[in-house]
């Protein structure tokens, strides 16, 4: 058989040598030709076809960062020079090349497979190694929350990390979720008590991952178990410590829309249900015990020690879960939409909060008020029930920070559907309320989600396709400006109440943790699964596994299933006793043996 | 009634649930008018009974106030029946001696007059207060958990579940209703986003599940009968032709059954089938595969478009999105161009749909390439008509154009519509084989459809990839896993308990008439000659209560419904 | 009926230096960034979809190009890198094409080696031209006066012809331009009158550039009117003072003064334009069509030209400045002959007109009736021009 | 004043229960005269109930389950099909208005037809006006 390998490349691949892959591809057997065509190449079918039948080649090898996207030329040339259409076979590089020095010799490897005509993620099937029947769940969110549960059900012990004082992410945040508006609390809370409670899972909040070491079924981490300074086992939340404490702390919970002390719980269903000491912000802990110190006196149940120290865990784990979820893209960096300029222009998680019967406003919602600040001893704006009005007038901005070119190019996948709730949920409590909504594309794409959208169409939501190009003040009120492009009109809308659809952005610290665990990300931070079809939960290191919107954005549906779906890789491992270790371990010399070794049988 | 009540110590506990039911209903009043009924000894309002501390608090009375009985009025007993039953029993008090008054989703949130609301509540309430007087303590019962595993359908979601399945050790039977494996996806040549190899993702699961040497498969072969219940289900699978069906042992069974592609047929605008070029993305896959991109009159067409959403988002077909067509789409569009460099592209959209990993950078590629996108509006479909002889392409779609506002026509040598995802003509079917639920448009129905998309109303019945809802391929990927993991855990466990909820025949009553026996769609009721009596077999009974009303000499109980407990509910709700 | 989408034009485009229209996804962005989007004028997006559409005829008919001053805002904001402002720029050159019956102005953008060559071969013709002729009629070392190489009288009897030639040129050109935009929409119900009352506004925009210092940067508004005014005040001074300023020290100290001044803006701004196109900075510099570069050249030649030979005949170096006269010679005939009806410098005439004409439109425009009605949409602006 | 009737719905759990709940999730707010008591399913509704129902002082009672073919346990809503004439004969026997006694199918994505089901009953059995049953029959039920 002759074999032709054809470079084709999009110009998006940095991490291999191409020069030492096709010098590689000219000596594999069976090679006839070996052919660079450069970045973006236009091909001819025809004159490929003219190229096949001079060289009398039997199978084409396409070979790139994304090979696929020149496939159909040489297909189409093999139809015309009268040969199998089936032997083009693609030489991925951008699908399975790791960063780093290995790119080159992954390359290799895949080319080799491609030429001899077997899949390479069949031959590249790691090898097994024994595996510690332990796990370590990075990020309490929903999706750690589900893929604990999932793998101690499963009689397997488990260890959650998580790194604020509660887990439930940022789910227990929301008030309802889309599509059929069952409070988040509802669903999630049971969720959390249920973890809480489990025999098979220990909880460490406050807590981060420092270091990571050992190998595949027996990974050595170190946690770093800050100091809560709260007696988890004695604290009954009685709320008198945060009565007491004199320092007044801006609500991260809250995103910023509240208060709270330094001593204070997240939320009510907090779990685990303690107290924390905001160690950055207590007196006591920054006066170096001089000063305060009033919370440990006044608790009833003295399980305050402000002098507690962080301590440094060692954990032992066959398998580890990365779940560390998501931030908001800073909306500020758009300055157009006045976000930190006018008061009422808000993050969605900022309205989320305020729509929140548990929110500041018990779920009243209103525009900001000048008040006195018992923090800053200054007038500032802040939600209050009583002193804020009703927005008659609400905005809601789609794509903030999502698929563009000057933030972030790609599409955060929820906030269609949030946005389509928030208006919901507007007009809802405020029925005389005008709600606006303005995007590019509606992505209602999920389970019952077209249904929902055309749902709120119809509940008198103003929905304007037309992205906003800036939020100005005119005459004291905020003005919308846009064009709605359906109806062929420039938008000039006055409104009280702007809510910024803003994008997701990786975790902080999620690039960092990768690096400590030796995974890949993509250009944008989003970890990067093993193959993006077939295991869109495994990485490149065997025995770790990610899960939920750290992958790439997605819903609580699909969070939940990525996460199910990394307890079946888990729980199968430690069935078994043996886990997979790195895909790197395999050198060229096997993949190339069992390749051949798949061609004879 | 009050006496039986009086020798009982029932805590009522009424949930706020933040403002949800506290801004209808009356909360604190509730709790308060239920205090002061006989053999109630602790009446409370809360703002989550569902948190940590809400079930703490429960647990905590229990103990106190040694409470025997435990009244909820909160939200659907569908939503935390279970966990408050686990609450109850944390404190060693029987979970059965709980019961759920829905003042939430069936009162709180479909009333608008506060008072109304809140007198109901109360009646809700106190009806439950008078039936938990008659609840029994139950017991649970354990069975085997058997680790064989039916996987029913051969596609990615299907060959996924039964590698995984497999790999952890138990037996999987693997039904394929056609003569070969990899569902959909074997007919595909490229994936969406990155335009890699399908067939590699086939091949490379194929030769997988083949060579397992714990994995059955049964070609050509269907479901034609389940029997059994959770753990314990005999499967039997019958080759398409004989009638003869092989009866397995399976603990749980997975439904991959995936989808089939909407008839394009049965839109008019398009004329597919009449107009020879205009063809599905299947038959364009088929060309792709074949290397040949042309009319029918063997030409390169010059004009190639693309119509999306052909039977999606449509008022008179499906009303749900495909989800995978948009990408698919613009994955044809580059496939098109580097066969045939000459042609013009045109994809007529209503939205774009990029939102995963991936997608937009397509969608961004795609415009680069000189794609011209025309956006048409939801249920204004394009016409497709034959052109005049003189013009340059066979045929002119006529479309209202949404981003110009002009009616425009589109010149087309080749239009390829994008057809969409459909429930499969037999999900009814199957569905009541396996004793599942169909939502109105053929999928099968989660238990959860955010926190449990792979589990269903009936356990040990699990669904993965397009039969639950349209979806791509890693998604499917991971539901398939996400129902793997579910059986694992159960596997692990070796047992699985049953729920206590069950009929049962009181001998002494039973006048052995046997109606029951034809009535149990379950087989669960067996006649003894011997003793000339019914008697039924708990682990098969659904307690669906079908025997109970029918019995003519009321042997029959319902645990946990029977009648004392119902007459105390209707005497209560009608206060 | 319906409009025949036609993709192949964006391909045309192309040469005419669109080279990102079809990253455009339509999300508005750039019509609300724009500080001139007013119904029925929604610039830039529409104009971009006609041509993503290849709606030819709608384009053709489009005066929308017109009136986008490129202040880059819409490319700075748009979200695909589509380059609006850079898009209505090369609509303003295919229109200009469009315009031009002569279809020298097509052959110029669509190929700029052509309109190099063009200007090459006019300046060396008009080199040799003045060189013989002054060699027989007069004296290479005297300047002005009596017996001079080139006798202003003479050079301004060629200037009169140069310039007739131009002007019936750009009235044709303008005569083509009414006609596309205006003169054959049938919907238009415009009679003389309306002509007469709106006439103003082409002077009016012609001299203050008003719409340009609409725009929120404004220094491209002060650079572009110190351009024009010189450029206007030079064609003046040698249009009727040509005499005079060939003179010697004798010269009208006005005439002097003007001439100096306007020099100097001219050269001051080309220097400043070439500047920014190097640099690429601000986006309406990022990218430069080589015709832009030529015209730009052109006009850096004819300044420094005109104020050496000046120089040169004040210094004495009478010899020298005739040369210099003549390089300044070979520069002006292409820049007026070439530049001002076939290329960029024509859209001196087209710009106020489009206003003029723009206006005349909106003014007797049927009401349109939106498809949808907004709650709070504003009202369409009475005057979307002045 | 005009006059509340009270209704007593006996719903399956599969299908009428979970789309009673779906009404709740999705605020579609219905009259607040019925109070729902929640079966496995249909054919668990022994016309005892209804009787029972009725000699307790409700003016109306529903029986709602799964659409016939969708019944979770495959053919329960068939029995009480065949059930339920027989239930009506009865109810003529004793003299009680046929309409305030009726049979319907609610599925469980069904929330909409649901609250107008409720909506609509409950004026019929307004119009109706009070049920006669609250005096004598009340009486031979308690000997029962």
């Amino acid at each position: 058989m002759r074999i032709g390998v054809y470079f084709c490349e999009m110009g998006e691949l940095d991490c291999v040598n191409l020069r030492e892959v096709m010098s590689y591809a000219a000596n594999l057997p069976n090679v006839a030709t070996v052919r660079d065509f450069g970045a973006m190449p236009k091909l001819s079918p025809a004159g490929l076809a003219a190229e096949i039948k001079s060289q009398d080649l039997q199978r084409i090898v396409v070979a790139g960062d994304s090979p696929g996207f020149y496939k159909q030329a040489f297909t189409h040339a093999m139809a015309i020079a009268g040969r199998d259409t089936d032997e083009v076979r693609l030489a991925s590089f951008r699908e399975h090349c790791p960063s780093g020095g290995m790119g080159t010799v992954r390359a290799k490897s895949i080319v080799a497979c491609a030429v001899m005509g077997v899949p390479f993620r069949l031959v590249a099937l790691p090898d097994t190694t024994p595996v510690n029947p332990n796990t370590l769940i990075i990020g309490g969110g929903i999706a750690g929350i589900q893929a604990a549960l999932e793998i101690a059900d499963g009689g397997q012990k488990v260890c959650l990390v998580e790194r604020s004082g509660t887990i439930g992410g940022h789910m227990a945040m929301f008030d309802k979720t889309f599509p059929t508006l069952d409070c988040a609390a509802c669903i999630l809370t049971p969720k959390m008590v249920a973890v809480d409670q489990h025999e098979n899972i220990t909880l460490m909040t406050c807590s981060e991952v420092e270091e990571v070491g050992g190998e595949p079924g027996a990974y050595k981490v170190k946690v770093r178990q800050n100091a809560r300074r709260v007696s988890i086992k004695d604290c009954v939340a009685c709320d008198i410590c945060a009565q007491v404490c004199p320092s007044r702390v801006i609500s991260d919970f809250d995103n910023g829309i509240a208060e709270r002390k330094a001593a204070y719980i997240a939320f009510p269903q907090a779990v685990p249900n303690a107290y924390v000491i905001d160690a950055a912000n207590c007196t006591y802990v920054q006066s170096g015990g001089a000063k305060c110190g009033v919370c440990a006196k006044k608790c009833p149940k003295e399980c305050i020690n402000l002098d507690q120290q962080d301590e440094l865990v060692e954990l032992t784990v066959g398998n580890i879960v990365l779940t560390t979820g998501y931030d908001l893209y800073d909306a500020a960096k758009i300055e157009r939409y006045g976000y930190g300029t006018y008061p009422n222009v808000l993050t969605s998680l900022e309205f989320e909060r305020l729509t929140n019967a548990s929110g500041p406003t018990s779920g009243k919602i209103v525009t900001k008020s000048l008040q006195r600040s018992k923090r800053t001893k200054q007038d500032e704006w802040v939600f209050d029930a009583e002193s804020g009005t009703p927005p008659s007038s609400v905005a809601i901005i789609h794509c903030v920070g999502s698929r563009d070119a000057n933030h972030n190019e790609y599409c955060s996948r929820v906030c269609c559907m949030y946005s389509l709730k928030f208006a919901h949920l507007v007009r809802e409590k405020l029925p005389d309320a005008e709600c606006h909504e303005f995007y590019i594309d509606m992505r209602a794409f999920g389970k019952g989600y077209e249904e929902f959208a055309e749902r709120i169409k119809a509940e008198g939501t103003n929905v304007v396709r037309g992205r906003t190009a800036k939020v100005v003040e005119e005459n004291g009120r905020m003005v919308i400006k846009g064009e709605d492009i359906i109806s062929e009109r420039m938008i000039d809308i006055p409104v009280d109440m702007v809510i910024l659809a803003v994008g997701l952005v990786p975790a902080k610290g999620a690039d960092e943790l990768a690096r400590k665990l030796g995974i890949d990300t993509d250009r944008y931070g989003w970890f990067s699964e093993l193959d993006y079809n077939s295991d869109p939960t495994d990485t490149e290191r065997g025995g770790i596994f990610v899960a939920g919107v750290g992958q790439g954005p997605k819903d609580i549906p699909d969070t939940v299933a990525q996460a199910s779906a990394v307890a079946a890789g888990v729980l199968k491992s430690i069935a078994v006793g043996r886990g997979v270790s790195d895909v790197a371990d395999l050198s060229l010399e096997d993949i190339e043996a069992r390749a051949a070794h798949l061609v004879r049988i | 009634m009050d006496e039986t009540k009086q020798e009982h110590r029932i805590g009522v506990y009424v949930c706020q649930c933040g403002t949800n039911i506290a801004k209808m209903v009356d909360c604190d009043g509730v709790a308060g008018e239920i205090a002061d009924m006989p053999g109630v000894a602790i009446s409370r309002s809360y703002k989550y009974m569902c948190s940590n501390p809400g079930q703490e608090m429960i647990i905590a009375d229990i103990k106190e106030h040694d409470l025997d009985r435990v009244v909820v009025a909160a939200c659907s007993p569908h939503m935390h029946e279970l966990t408050f039953r686990k609450a109850v029993s944390q404190a060693d008090l029987n979970p059965y001696y709980l019961e759920i008054a829905n003042i939430r989703e069936q009162c709180a949130w479909v009333h608008e007059d506060r008072g109304q609301a809140t007198a109901k509540a109360k009646d809700l309430t106190v009806a439950a207060v008078d039936r938990v007087v008659y609840q029994e303590a139950l017991e649970k019962m354990s069975v085997d958990m058997c680790p064989n595993c039916l996987v029913i359908g051969g596609g990615i979601a299907g060959m996924t579940a039964a590698l995984d399945l497999a790999d952890a050790g138990g037996r999987v039977y693997l039904v394929e209703r056609t003569d070969h494996l990899g569902g959909q996806i074997a007919h595909i040549a490229l994936t969406a986003p990155y335009l890699d190899s399908a067939r590699e993702i086939v091949e490379e699961r194929v030769t997988r599940v083949m060579r397992h040497p714990k994995i059955d498969i049964f070609f050509e072969s269907q479901l034609t009968a389940l029997d059994g219940y959770v753990g314990n289900f005999q499967a039997a699978i019958a080759r398409k032709g004989d009638g003869a069906a092989q009866t397995v042992d399976v603990g749980s069974v997975v439904v991959a059954t995936g989808y089939k592609t909407f008839d394009a047929a049965r839109i008019p605008h398009y004329g597919y089938g009449k107009l020879p070029n205009v063809i599905t993305s299947l038959e364009l896959e088929r060309m792709l595969r074949a290397g040949r991109v042309e009319t029918k009159e063997g030409k390169p067409p010059q004009y190639v478009t693309l119509i999306h959403c052909v039977g999606s988002r449509n008022l008179e077909y499906h009303s749900y999105c495909s989800r995978v067509c948009c990408m698919a789409a613009l994955k044809y569009a580059h496939e098109i161009k580097s066969s045939v460099p000459g042609a013009y592209i045109n994809d007529v959209y209503i939205d774009i749909h990029a939102f995963g990993k991936g997608h937009e950078d397509l969608y961004r590629r795609t415009s680069e390439a000189n794609t011209l996108f025309l956006m048409y509006e939801k249920n204004d479909l394009p016409v497709i008509r034959k052109a005049d002889p003189g013009d340059d392409c066979d045929m002119l779609i006529e479309v209202n154009e949404s981003l110009s506002g002009e009616s425009i026509e589109i010149p087309a040598d080749l239009v390829v519509l994008m057809v969409g995802m459909e429930a499969r003509d037999d999900c009814r079917e199957l569905a009541r084989l396996v004793n599942i639920s169909v939502d109105k448009d053929g999928w099968f129905i989660e238990s959860h459809p955010k926190l449990d998309p792979v589990a269903t109303t009936t356990e040990g019945i699990y669904i993965a990839g397009a039969c639950q809802a349209p979806k791509d391929i890693p998604d499917s990927v991971a539901q398939a896993r996400a129902a793997a993991a579910r059986i694992m855990g159960r596997i692990a466990h070796g047992t699985i308990e049953i729920d206590a909820m069950y009929s049962e025949i009181d001998p002494d009553k039973c006048s052995g008439c046997r109606i029951c026996n034809a009535l149990c769609p379950y087989v669960a009721i067996e006649f003894d000659p011997a003793t000339h009596k019914s008697h039924v077999i708990s682990a098969l009974c659904k307690a669906c209560g079908a025997c109970v009303a029918a019995c003519p000499s009321s042997a029959i109980k319902a645990r946990g419904f029977t009648d004392e407990q119902i007459f105390a509910q209707i005497e209560g709700v009608l206060g | 009926m319906a409009i025949r989408v036609n993709p192949k034009l964006i391909e045309e485009l192309e040469a005419y230096g669109a080279q990102d229209v079809s990253k455009c996804y339509h999300c508005g962005n750039c019509s609300a960034a724009c500080p001139f989007s007013k119904e029925p004028y929604i610039i830039p997006r529409r104009a971009m979809r006609s041509l993503q559409m290849g709606l030819e005829k709608k384009l053709e008919s489009d005066l929308q190009p017109w009136l986008c001053y490129y202040c880059g805002e819409c490319s700075a904001q748009c979200p695909r890198g589509a380059e609006p402002g850079e898009t209505m720029m090369s609509l303003r050159r295919w229109l200009t094409a469009r315009y031009d019956f002569t279809g020298i102005s097509r052959a110029f953008y669509r190929n700029w080696k052509i309109e190099l060559i063009a200007i090459i071969v006019v300046a060396i013709i008009t080199g040799i031209g003045f060189a013989l002729w002054g060699l027989n009629t007069g004296d290479i070392n005297v300047y002005s006066g009596a017996n001079a190489f080139l006798p202003a009288s003479q050079v301004h009897v060629f200037d009169w012809i140069l310039a007739g030639f131009l002007l019936t040129m750009l009235l044709i050109n303008c005569g083509r331009m009414w006609w596309f935009t205006v003169g054959r929409d049938k919907d238009l119900r415009l009679g003389a009158g309306d002509y007469l009352r709106k006439a103003w506004l082409m002077p009016y925009h012609f001299i203050t550039q008003r719409r340009l210092s609409q725009c929120d940067e404004k220094r491209p508004w002060m650079l572009h009117i110190v351009l024009m005014l010189s450029y206007l005040t030079m064609l003046i001074l040698i249009m009727f003072f040509l005499g005079e300023m060939a003179a010697g020290p004798e010269i009208d100290w006005r005439v002097h003064a003007f001439g100096l001044a306007a020099t100097v803006g001219l050269l001051l701004t080309t220097f400043l334009a070439l500047r920014g196109r190097i640099k690429k900075v601000d986006a309406l510099h990022r990218h430069s069509h080589e015709t832009d570069w030529m015209f730009l050249i052109l006009l850096a030649v004819v300044a420094s030209t005109g104020i050496l030979q000046f120089t040169l005949h004040r210094t004495g170096n009478d010899a020298a400045a005739n040369v210099a006269y003549i390089v300044h010679m070979m520069a002006v005939v292409p820049m007026l002959g070439l530049e001002v009806p076939f290329s960029k410098w024509s859209h001196m005439a087209y710009r106020p007109l489009a206003m003029y004409f723009a206006e005349l439109r909106a003014e007797a425009l049927p009401a349109r009736v939106p498809k949808a009605e907004l709650p709070a949409a504003a009202e369409p602006a009475r005057s979307p021009i002045a | 004043m005009t006059f509340e009737p009270k209704i007593v719905g006996f719903l399956c759990n599969w299908c009428s229960y979970t789309g009673a709940d779906l009404a709740g999730t999705s605020r579609i707010h219905y009259a607040p005269n019925l109070r729902i008591i929640r079966v496995m399913c249909s054919a668990r509704i022994d016309p005892t109930f209804v009787i029972k129902a009725l000699a307790e002082g409700a003016d109306g009672v529903l029986i709602a389950g799964c659409h016939p073919g969708d019944c979770h346990y495959s053919e329960g809503n068939y029995k009480t099909m065949r059930r339920y004439p027989l239930l009506k004969k009865l109810l003529r026997d004793y003299g009680i208005e046929e309409e305030r006694v009726r049979l319907e199918w609610v599925s469980a994505s069904e929330g909409h037809l649901f609250a107008d089901l409720v909506n609509e009953m409950t004026e019929q059995v307004r119009a109706l006006g009070p049920s006669p049953v609250k005096s004598g029959l009340a009486l031979d039920m308690a000997e029962r």
